[in-house]
């Protein structure tokens, strides 16, 4: 089962099974994928969330549309730790294809809930075993096979419910709240989940685990980060939306069409907002740019493949100095690579994205919340700066669902950067859209149709002197370029700063951006607690780097840089970016399999490391 | 009227001068030059406000040449056969602007005949200049996938791959306007451009533009003699802006009038008899004879004046979504307490 | 004028006008592109060269066809020194909307041979200037217009031929090879040279240089790298060539193609090759990647544009282990850039091109012999690496022309790599396409068409396994990228191995590749005769580095890292690279305006940094 | 013949498990499994080695199919849109391989319109399947550039763009072989992939191939339910392959037969009277009228079966050029020392 089919040389550490394990633990759901387990999975997850229990879930799916093997993992934590649980307390087998390998991947103790038929109990000695006979379970709920083969997902929800102590009563509210439009569907999947329920009454509990209502989840929302893209995207103001579908940042457009549906046409039937599905992502980023050159607040959406078909169109927004917001929601590479499974490895690549001496400014939200404000964030940024801006996501975090904070109402108002009006025109008489007259390095724009017989000028990504004309001059060219370089300084100080966790007197530090985060808050406990390694933290949120980072890494004797891609990237960008005598500090914990990063790695490899 | 010369200044008051660019650094002679200065007459006599028009191209020289007329519209020279979603991007963003795209053969037909079909499919409103000289001039003149079969090349190349021809393929695949001209023919192409300019959705023109360079020569099917001699007319174009009243008058057998969307007319007499420039399937298959014949058809091929265009079809606000306020684009608090309700 | 129209602050230094400067300066030819003084220059140059004077030529010209201004340089250098010459000797000004401009431009003592109607002589009073009446001199040849202004060029080589000593009998035996084909034409232009060399029997010389012959050149040829690489690639068998045109790189396809019909058509007229012009450089290197895939030696070829649009295919090359040649002639960028000028702008972004944990094999030419040697390398490489070797040269060496040896006939056969055939599968009785047998991280692989059951493999750019079937399994697709990134180790020892120059004692090294060796090697001269300066020298050829890049770095305390971009990017590589503790030792010298790189300039830099 | 059920063993004595791939992992019912099965039959049937076939695709359901027949035949699996240049490259390192190529609608009409167009200019040798279902399958359902005007998603969602006729645009563009089918039409896919393989240049099929799972219901205009009421086949097709002997008798008035390049027969008994499968521009006409009356023309829609294909073009050795021995591709050394000689 792939949670651990990572090479984990040590079996994973659980609590000997003395007294009961409370709000503590992971349950792991095996079906197969299209068998409707999503909604059973999101009434578990919604059931111990309503009870004031700290929750999070992760969906690993293959990349295909029916039959293939998923699983699902909802954790709650009376901590309130939400990354990856590398263990898995409870296993729910309905999958047969699955169901011996992920018997075996458990760690001794823990529990397995499974379709009878499967006969796990002769597997292994050292678990707990639950045969649930879900077919008889079912069959008297309705005679249609195709509806009892979904009603067995929920019946598992209601054994578990009683296993687990979960409070039927949000079950049913939770189940109220997914068929919210589906009355049938909502009476039929409340009996499935009374009749598994009814059925666990008669099963003698033989395990430590089980849910207690606390209040840590009052207030709170549960949604996807790519949503919260979307409900950015659209408070940002966004006006023209390209894009071209690709996993796993479909949704977040399907998302933020639908928003925008809904808040963003007028009584009149006007749509303040053009969506257009693109022929590709050629033509996607092609269009925003276009978009952001006649003033619209543009944006797209892809994921790595796209990211590499837009390096050309990359290039010519820096060099042209075009606002333009794209969102990579990072999967798995090279190549198409494992479309559904979350990486972050088109960090340095997108750095750099296009030929010449091209670079870009990159965001790294961490959270949902920030996929929120980020999204907000990087549009005032692209018109700001004049550049395209990439917000990098990934899988886990746009897809996975995370508690969060309420959103808060943008405070500022939109920053649409420097546009010269018609009347600033008449004021000034004319301009040179490439002079820096700031010493900022970003010049003057006007918007096409600007109605001002001096507002034109010619875009080109050939070379140009300041008032945009055609030049091939070498000192012309240089002096354009060195201007370049200043506006990424610039950018240093207007990217969402660093945010700094711990002491700042630790002599170990660890930095880490993007999904990686819940994780690296859950090691360094771990790492207190289990070895007294105290550590401060950096999660870095954009690129260039702000001074903060460098700072940090001064103030540290090793910075362990944490990141989910292979070849350390983060890593490499800072160390281009240091004071090469404190590139030695830097130390890299990086890899990528495609599953979230759970602590437990962290928190060993950076023991291992500290051992050396 | 498009045949008659120009006034010193136009219906809003502006001197041709206004309407030109920047020197061309063209090769004498070159189609493009022409093209440009039927362009900008066209702009010039409906008395278009340099400042609504938009010039979009890609790269070639044909590309480079919105450098060379109208220095007081904004313009967008973008990268090599991707005009097309550059030009979509912004007409979206602002549709009140007159997108004037201009690109080439290689440009369009190599490079860039996929985001061309996808351009033409959206009807977009646009105009789309193709300066068609059947080779890569900036590139020291390689065939482009517009050269005809049995074209021959200065080095004695001889193109042995079937032609794309832009219009036939536009018209196929639902293009509204589509024409097509010689740079050499004032009179067709200033009534064609001014016809594009009142159209509603995408109007494609092919315009054959020799490039005297590197393909003007004995052998060349894109040559000045070449069109003197296979130049095909279907019509004679007069073109009569919405704010003339239509005074000339016309005989129904022989003139086609065609209202435009705009309430300007387009006129065509019949010099093909039996050519109907509103079937589709029969403009094709007329097009496609002239694989065989060599003959170029020139004139207006196809037109649906009424066809709604992209920003219709996406039932877009009428002001331009680049200018709107803050608060037209951004959402009360309450929506986001709706949204964030939803959402515990 | 552009080359000087950097900012150099001082102005350069030339030797006091006392005595005869003989085979040691540098002529410019300024005038319109288009008006065919690209054959005068040619023969110019080649007069010089026959009198066994090393000579080099650089070709300043604009990204248009015809009627803008255009720079030619002749450099004439006893001691072989072949790089761009920043300060221009003599000036042949035929261009009047540059030729004030250029005058301007000259430092003093230099000589200005003009076209008389220009009246120069009052521009300044430090020059020697040398009025000619080119139409007068051309007038009595031919009444047509259009060949007059063509013969007004080659009335100049005569004047300069005149005015510089050089021998007329080599003139005309340049003149005849030019014109080989058109008898005609040759008649017309040697009447030309003649008339222009009688004129300047009349002019009395008030300047010192001359050209005396010597025995430097004998038995060497003069090509540019694009033809040179072409050569490589014909006799490296390669069978494939896909391309879309783009400057500066279409002239090494048409070369190569011209190349191929004239040596590799069979008497039945049937060609072992194919060249295909694409749609575009996807479908390029698309085509490229299916014709290696299928075991055709296939190649393309481009400029940065291009790089970027090949971006995904570079990915799916790397992650399936695709072989193929992709030779990319840099021009400035970023975007469109200057397209007809010169730079080493796509180090770093080829060598991650494509998103995901993406690397590519590198190589950098730094003569027109290596241009052919390691278009060969490249062959042998793709196809043992079984991965997208890219070769960097740029415009520089690809389109100007330089002296070399003659090309070596190629000593190894063909290095095919790994390939299975029928009777290897009979014997082993099947493979898997990915396991790493050898431990070199390369696997084997079977070509379609082997006929053998076991013969078929699936290519794909998703996840998978040994055996190249379909997989997500984490641990699986680690593995892989392992493996992936241990055969970037293994290509190390296989690039071609940098070239040491000097003692290997000294305290200061400079690092280089490409087309700055010239200037590198002549500043290396000027630092020890100027200032005593003792330096040695590595020349990169290849990435990822050979191990000598690192131990060059360990010997030396800093390390000038001389490149021709704004980002530093080999050095960035390096530093990558590198143990961190040797990064302080680097040293950036990165410029790009477009113009070849000159050893003055590299010389004052690393004097000023030597001086901090 | 096709019709026939398959021997045991074909002619070169191979079982049909021989041709047979992995377990497929698309859904239940889609119409792509169905294809697979025609295609691995039809290849079966005519008895070719699996090791002479290159099986090439893009990405999306329809392009993972090729792991799902013929294991025993090399496949490169490549990405989205592009595959028509990776089976360009490999047809010409290797041209004595069979290139089969699978697509879906929006592998091939939304992103790969551009390298679909310039393939088909090109006549590669190459069989071109088009597994079109109007969507993105493994997406989720979004519309591709194939969806009919007016079909809707499950989500509600409309098309109103104009569909891409990939059959239409393909002989507009010069294709030589252009055929339409149905997943669930057995008889007429088997005998027009045999004459596909048979086929010299390029053969293009479109087809239509429902996805159960995002566009098999009402409003959809790529059902099963849909193509019932709607296939309009324009002639029973039959395929006699070259070292069968022509025993069929057939009647020249109602069916034609078309002698393909390699000697096999292609017969087709009019089911449309009138229906010229060798005139171009009718056929186009005939396609496009389709766009009102809503039927889907199904069948040879156009054949030219001794066009010549690109390797002939490019004047290539018979041998393939992968394997050519050095002494054919390293020119001696007199040649490098002539070339040294002329740079002197
Ligand atoms: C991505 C890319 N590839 C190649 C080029 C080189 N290039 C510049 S113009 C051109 C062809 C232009 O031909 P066409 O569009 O017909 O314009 P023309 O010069 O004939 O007017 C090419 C291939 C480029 N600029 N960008
Ligand atoms: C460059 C790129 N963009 C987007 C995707 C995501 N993607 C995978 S398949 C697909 C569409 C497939 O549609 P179609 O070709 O019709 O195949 P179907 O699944 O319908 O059979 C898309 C957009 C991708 N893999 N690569
Ligand atoms: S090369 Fe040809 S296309 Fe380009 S400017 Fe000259 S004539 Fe025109
Ligand atoms: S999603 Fe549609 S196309 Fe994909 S496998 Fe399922 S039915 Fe077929
Ligand atoms: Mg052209
Ligand atoms: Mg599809």
């Amino acid at each position: 089962m792939p949670s651990t089919d990572t090479h984990s040389p040590d079996a994973p550490s659980r609590p000997a099974a003395r007294g009961p394990v409370v709000n503590d633990f992971s349950i792991q759901v095996a079906t197969a994928n299209g068998s409707g387990s999503q909604s059973s999975n999101t009434v578990l997850l919604r059931a111990i969330f309503q009870m004031g229990v700290p929750v999070s879930g992760k969906n690993l799916f293959p990349s295909n549309i029916a039959g293939l093997p998923t699983w699902y993992t909802v954790r709650a934590s009376k901590d309130g730790f939400i990354a990856r649980k590398k263990e898995i307390d409870v296993l729910v087998a309905m999958n047969p294809e699955t169901a011996r390998e992920d018997v075996l991947a458990l760690g001794p103790g823990a529990v397995v809930v499974y379709d009878a038929p499967l006969a796990l109990s002769e597997v292994r000695q050292d678990l707990v075993f639950y045969p649930v006979p879900f077919d008889r379970i079912v069959e008297p709920l309705t005679s249609d096979p195709k509806l009892r083969r979904l009603l067995r997902n929920m019946a598992y929800v209601g054994v578990l419910a009683r296993l687990l102590a979960i409070d039927m009563g949000e079950v049913e509210a939770a189940i109220g709240k997914q068929f919210a439009k589906k009355a049938k569907a909502r009476e039929l999947n409340v009996a499935a989940a009374r009749a598994g329920f009814g059925h666990a009454a008669a099963i003698e509990k033989k395990d430590p685990f089980t849910v207690r209502r606390m209040d840590a989840t009052r207030g709170k929302i549960i949604v996807d980060g790519n949503s919260a893209c979307a409900i950015g995207a659209m408070f940002a103001g966004v006006t023209v939306v390209t894009w071209y579908p690709i996993t796993p940042s479909s949704s977040l457009v399907e998302s933020l069409a639908g928003y925008l549906r809904r808040y963003r046409v007028g009584p009149d039937g006007k749509a303040t907002y053009a969506v257009v599905q693109a022929e590709d992502e050629l033509a996607a980023v092609g269009m925003a740019i276009g978009a952001g050159w006649a003033g619209a607040r543009a944006m797209t959406a892809t994921a790595g493949p796209g990211i590499s078909l837009m390096s050309e169109f990359a290039g010519l927004g820096y060099y042209a100095e075009i606002p333009a917001v794209i969102f990579d929601v990072q999967r798995v590479g090279p190549s198409t690579g494992l479309p559904t499974r979350t990486a972050q490895g088109d960090v340095l690549s997108t750095a750099f994205l296009s030929h010449g001496d091209t670079q870009h400014v990159l965001l790294f939200p961490g959270t949902v919340e920030e996929c929120f404000t980020m999204a907000i964030d990087a549009f005032d940024l692209a018109e700001r700066l004049q550049t395209p801006v990439f917000v990098l996501t990934d899988l886990d975090l746009g897809m996975n669902v995370w508690m969060a904070d309420p959103f808060p109402y943008p405070a500022r108002p939109l920053d649409r950067g420097k546009v010269l009006s018609k009347a600033d025109l008449e004021r000034l008489g004319g301009f040179a859209r490439y002079r820096d007259v700031d010493g900022d390095g970003i010049g003057w724009r006007t918007l096409p149709g600007t109605d001002h017989p001096r507002a034109a000028y010619f875009t080109r990504g050939t070379g140009h002197d300041e008032t945009s004309a055609y030049s091939e001059s070498p000192a012309v060219f240089e002096r354009n370029m060195e201007r370049l370089a200043r506006k990424l300084e610039t950018a240093r100080s207007l990217v969402p700063a660093p945010e700094a966790h711990g002491t700042g007197k630790a002599r170990v530090g660890i930095l880490a951006y993007g999904s990686s985060h819940p994780a690296v808050v859950e090691a360094r406990v771990q790492l207190e607690r289990e070895r007294g390694l105290e550590t401060d933290y950096l999660r870095v949120r954009g690129y260039p780097f702000a001074r903060e980072v460098h700072a940090f890494v001064e103030r540290h004797e090793r910075v362990y840089v944490v990141e989910q891609n292979r070849d350390a990237q983060l890593a490499a960008l800072l160390q281009l970016d240091l004071a090469p005598e404190l590139a030695p500090r830097l130390r890299r914990i990086a890899h990528v399999h495609g599953l979230p990063l759970d602590a437990r790695s962290v928190t060993d490899e950076i023991l291992t490391l500290e051992a050396r | 009227m498009a045949a008659s010369a120009p006034p010193r200044v136009n219906r809003i008051g502006l001197p041709i001068l206004e309407y030109r660019g920047g020197k061309t650094t063209l090769c004498a002679g070159c189609g493009h030059n022409a093209i440009s200065e039927r362009i900008l007459e066209a702009f010039f006599d409906l008395g278009i406000p340099p400042e609504r028009v938009a010039k979009l191209s890609g790269i070639g020289c044909s590309s480079k040449s919105p450098a060379y007329f109208m220095g007081r519209s904004h313009a967008f020279n973008a990268v090599h056969g991707r005009m097309p979603s550059v030009a979509t991007g912004a007409a979206l963003a602002n549709r009140t602007l007159v997108p004037l795209g201009v690109s080439g053969d290689g440009d369009t037909a190599s490079i860039g005949i996929g985001q061309f079909v996808h351009l033409v499919r959206r009807n977009l409103p646009m105009i789309y200049v193709i300066e068609d000289n059947g080779v890569y001039g900036l590139t020291k003149g390689q065939f482009s996938a517009t050269a005809d079969v049995g074209s021959r090349l200065k080095t004695g190349t001889v193109n042995e791959l079937p032609p794309i021809d832009t219009c036939a393929l536009a018209i196929q695949l639902g293009a509204t306007f589509v024409g097509r001209s010689f740079s050499g023919d004032k009179k067709q192409l200033s009534a064609m451009l001014k016809a594009a300019i009142a159209h509603r959705g995408t109007s494609v023109l092919d315009v054959v533009s020799p490039c005297v360079t590197f393909n003007d020569h004995e052998g060349s099917t894109k040559s000045y003699a070449y069109m003197k001699d296979h130049d095909a007319p279907l019509q004679e174009l007069s073109f009569v802006p919405s704010y003339e009243d239509i005074s000339v008058e016309y005989d129904p057998g022989t003139t086609t009038d065609v209202t435009m969307h705009d309430g300007s007319h387009l006129r065509l007499r019949k010099l093909e008899a039996g050519y109907d420039p509103s079937d589709r399937a029969r403009a094709v298959a007329r097009l496609m004879e002239t694989a065989r014949t060599g003959e170029v058809l020139t004139g207006v091929l196809f037109v649906d004046p009424d066809a709604p265009s992209f920003v219709e079809t996406l039932g877009m606000v009428d002001a331009p979504l680049a200018t709107l306020p803050e608060d037209r684009v951004r959402p009360p608090r309450a929506a986001l307490d709706e949204i964030v309700e939803a959402l515990r």
